[in-house]
């Protein structure tokens, strides 16, 4: 009764994952946030040249938004800055029309990247 | 988009063409109330009753133990509300267990708001209760013990004749949730010592919306109705009688007496076929007793995957994640977490629940969906 | 023997095809319990999220003010002691009429058990209360009115608007038992001022079992409800959905919408055509108001002969003596005393009833066959 | 639930009644009986001759069993002497199948018989 069904979007990110995977070439940085409650657990994975992202992969254990949430934010980092990055977890979950009573685990991407980030820039 | 593959029976299980036919045929002709002295209201009233041998057959009961509800959620509170506002005065004290269904564990919940006490029993790890600590719970004023005979989660049988014999001759009634034991597994309430069953006829290829309630005869147990006016149903479920209902839940019933123990058979074979061609996933859990259990449930939990997007994955499959009725909550089933399932296992767990019209090719399409969704989620994870 | 004339629509009204077509569709087709959130389950939740909104539609509800439930039995029992037990700290009185139905009186009389007071109001000898007495009856703990809109012997309306109108801006909920109303007068649920109506299928050509309470919008009147555990139905009626029975209330509530006014100009027509051929007989009398009632039921208690034998000489017939709910009882109808009869005259008196089906031809052979009968007895008593 | 459907014995005594009646000829007596509640009424005639019955007829208001004992007690009284008639009017319902709730208005038939009797006797 409760839960819509998910929109047509999350579906196709659900079921393709862009960009997911573990990379395994050198030059890459990893970061990882959790949530014990559902189990969610990302692994995010950045390749930086010169303050820009240059590359970007995830791991996901996480309900299917936060699969959706990684994939959407997974694309829009390609060619970022580092140094002024823009995470909002909460605009692209509302844009994906996701509950929002989810939002705490999927501030569990913007963990992981924010760790990733941080070897990133040391 | 293939239709999808059907293996929630548990939830509820498609009409018979042979209960449809039988249904429309008095929908279509027998009319009149059967409270009603005229050749119509005679006509259903012969109908009403030999429906009500057919159900009573089933469980081995005299016909005149049968009282049509709306569905075994009513039965259950009939059951359970009715003898206990009607034995208030003899005792305050019901026993249970925790992995009950929600329509006996809401209405323990509603007595526990009018004053009366209530002890939920543990089942061990295997989803079982013992007699013994039914015995144990037992108390000076308990006046109702209420166990299911099949869980409908996880098709764990409980030892029902045991633990009769245990709290025998203290006045204590035994009300069983037969909703998921007719037609899967035999029942015979005498040999059983149950006072008061409830059942369901959707449950096994009848009609949604009917049930009964067993109640024996001798002792008959009081109850004290839960809706007045008209004096129907021995005065104890006043309300039109929906003659066709009965008359399809009859049928059920019937067919299930004839051919339940080839059906259990198949069942069972299928259900352990699906189980096998699972077994090529590592990392999964069955859950509930390996072979103590109704020959039509099969749930495993799958380690290191997010339980909703297990769904999500299996969607072409009609499967459930918990028990229907707690599945639009979210929350993960309490059943599998009365079982020790941590919550984020027990969220990752599917029941299967197969029935008349499962195949082989519904087993081997399934096994293959699931597997390609675990596999899958799990690459997806992080190691 | 040809086939019995039937003029007990009152008690039960057969299915209408269309109505039976939809329902066999539904259980050929959309099974899944709408609870779940597999294809199966949305389908069967579209279907009964439709019926809903058909049911609605004929009181000029919005759909979400629809409960389903297994009849106005039960729906009425909802009304009455849900809103008591709910409301009970707020106040401990209730008012209703002395004619209504068993399924009216009877909770009432468990409330008083449970310790309410109920005033039961007299009606005139034509069948009506009106507003001022009810008005009068108000006490400062009042909860609920609970006044039917048709009544199931005589057909006699009350003016529930006035009703509403008088006792407005009191915190006093009205309950409306609209079974016998819904399809044959027409209802607007807003305009009528009404909190809580009590409607059924199985009264205008839908399947027996299945009715719907329906329970304002703004304000919400509180319910404690009468079963528990599952959740369906906004949490006030769990157990699962029976779709069929739900698409069947909701085709035969779109069929009434469509075409009830056509129809209550015929049913209208033929009642007073049977009252014309009966008055031949001389000393026989209307039981209710001439004007103020629906357009359905014709009562006539006939001088001088006995009750039981008028019934049996008129046995062709399918008709009632009284309500087919006190039928069982043999005891001369209690609605029909309140109107100021005597017991025996009470007791020979004939319910017509007229539905969809009825034609001319039956309405002829029925005034044949009543007016031989007591042209019979009367000649057989003593002088 | 309750009632039993009525005896075929019973069914064809009402519909026929046979005997039912009002004599008009001279030498009858009469005798009545009466029941408020259910407002039974029976009115019995008796053509006597030598100390015996040699005709009877009845008119009844009641219920079906009341005309079904009327009409058996009608047909067995011819002949019988009217010093020593036998009127078992609770072995005749039995007999009919009839439900013994209803006796009471039964008797009513014997009040009127013994009327009628008392009439001829005297
Ligand atoms: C064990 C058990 N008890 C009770 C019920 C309720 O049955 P019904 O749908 O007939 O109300 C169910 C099914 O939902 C069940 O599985
Ligand atoms: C006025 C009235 N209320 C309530 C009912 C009960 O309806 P149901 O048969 O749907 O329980 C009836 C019919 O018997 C009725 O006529």
């Amino acid at each position: 009764m409760s839960s819509p069904p998910y929109t047509a979007e999350v579906l196709a990110l659900f079921e393709r994952a862009p960009r997911a995977g573990r990379p395994q070439a050198a030059g890459w940085v990893s970061g990882e946030g959790q949530e014990p409650l559902t189990a969610t657990h990302v692994r995010w994975h950045l390749l930086g040249a010169n303050g820009h992202i240059m590359d970007v992969r995830y791991e996901v254990r996480g309900c299917p938004h936060t699969i959706a949430v990684a994939a959407v934010l997974a694309q829009r980092m390609v060619g970022q800055s580092v140094a002024e990055l823009k995470l909002d977890v909460a605009a692209i979950a509302s844009e994906l029309g996701c509950d929002m009573t989810k939002l705490g685990r999927l501030f569990v991407i913007e963990d992981a990247i924010l760790r990733a980030a941080h070897i990133l820039r040391s | 988009m293939t239709v999808p593959v059907y293996l929630d029976y548990a939830a509820t299980a498609p009409v018979d063409p042979r209960v449809l036919q039988a249904m429309a045929e008095v929908l279509g002709a027998c009319y009149g109330n059967p409270s009603a002295t005229h050749d119509q209201g005679m006509a259903a009233r012969a109908c009403l009753e030999s429906a009500r041998a057919q159900v009573a057959g089933l469980i081995r009961a005299p016909a005149a133990a049968i009282v049509f509800t709306s569905g075994a959620t009513e039965s259950n509170n009939l059951a359970i509300l009715g003898a206990a506002r009607a034995n208030g005065d003899r005792g305050r004290h019901l026993i249970s267990v925790r992995t009950e269904h929600r329509a006996v564990l809401d209405p323990l919940a509603q007595l526990v708001r009018e004053g009366f006490k209530v002890t939920l029993l543990d089942t061990d790890r295997l989803g079982r209760i013992d007699a013994q600590q039914v015995l144990a719970a037992v108390q000076n004023d308990t006046i109702l013990v209420s166990i299911m005979a099949v869980n409908n989660e996880t098709g764990v049988l409980q030892d029902i004749r045991s633990v009769a014999t245990a709290i025998s001759g203290r006045g204590i009634l035994l009300h069983v949730d037969a909703a998921q034991a007719a037609g899967r597994i035999s029942l015979d309430v005498a040999q059983m010592g149950v006072d008061l069953m409830s059942l369901s006829a959707h449950k096994i290829h009848g009609p949604p919306g009917v049930g009964a309630l067993y109640v024996r005869r001798e002792p008959r147990p009081t109850l004290r109705p839960l809706l007045f006016g008209g004096g129907q149903e021995f005065g104890v479920r006043p309300g039109t009688l929906p003659v066709h209902q009965i008359v399809g839940m009859g049928c059920a019933f019937q067919i299930a007496a004839d051919e339940g123990a080839v059906e259990m058979r198949k069942l069972s074979a299928l259900r352990d076929r699906l189980w096998q061609e699972l077994q090529v996933i590592p990392r999964i859990h069955l859950n509930g007793h390996p072979t103590e259990r109704a020959p039509h449930i099969l749930n495993v939990s799958f380690e290191g995957i997010d339980g909703e997007s297990l769904q999500l994955a299996v969607s072409p499959l009609a499967v459930a994640s918990g028990s229907a009725c707690s599945a639009a909550s979210g929350e993960p089933s309490y059943v599998l977490r009365a079982l020790g399932r941590q919550d984020a296992l027990a969220a990752a767990s599917l029941r299967f629940s197969l029935g008349r019209m499962t195949s082989e090719h519904d087993i081997q399409v399934a096994a293959q969906c699931v597997i390609t969704a675990v596999l899958r989620l799990r690459e997806l994870a992080p190691q």
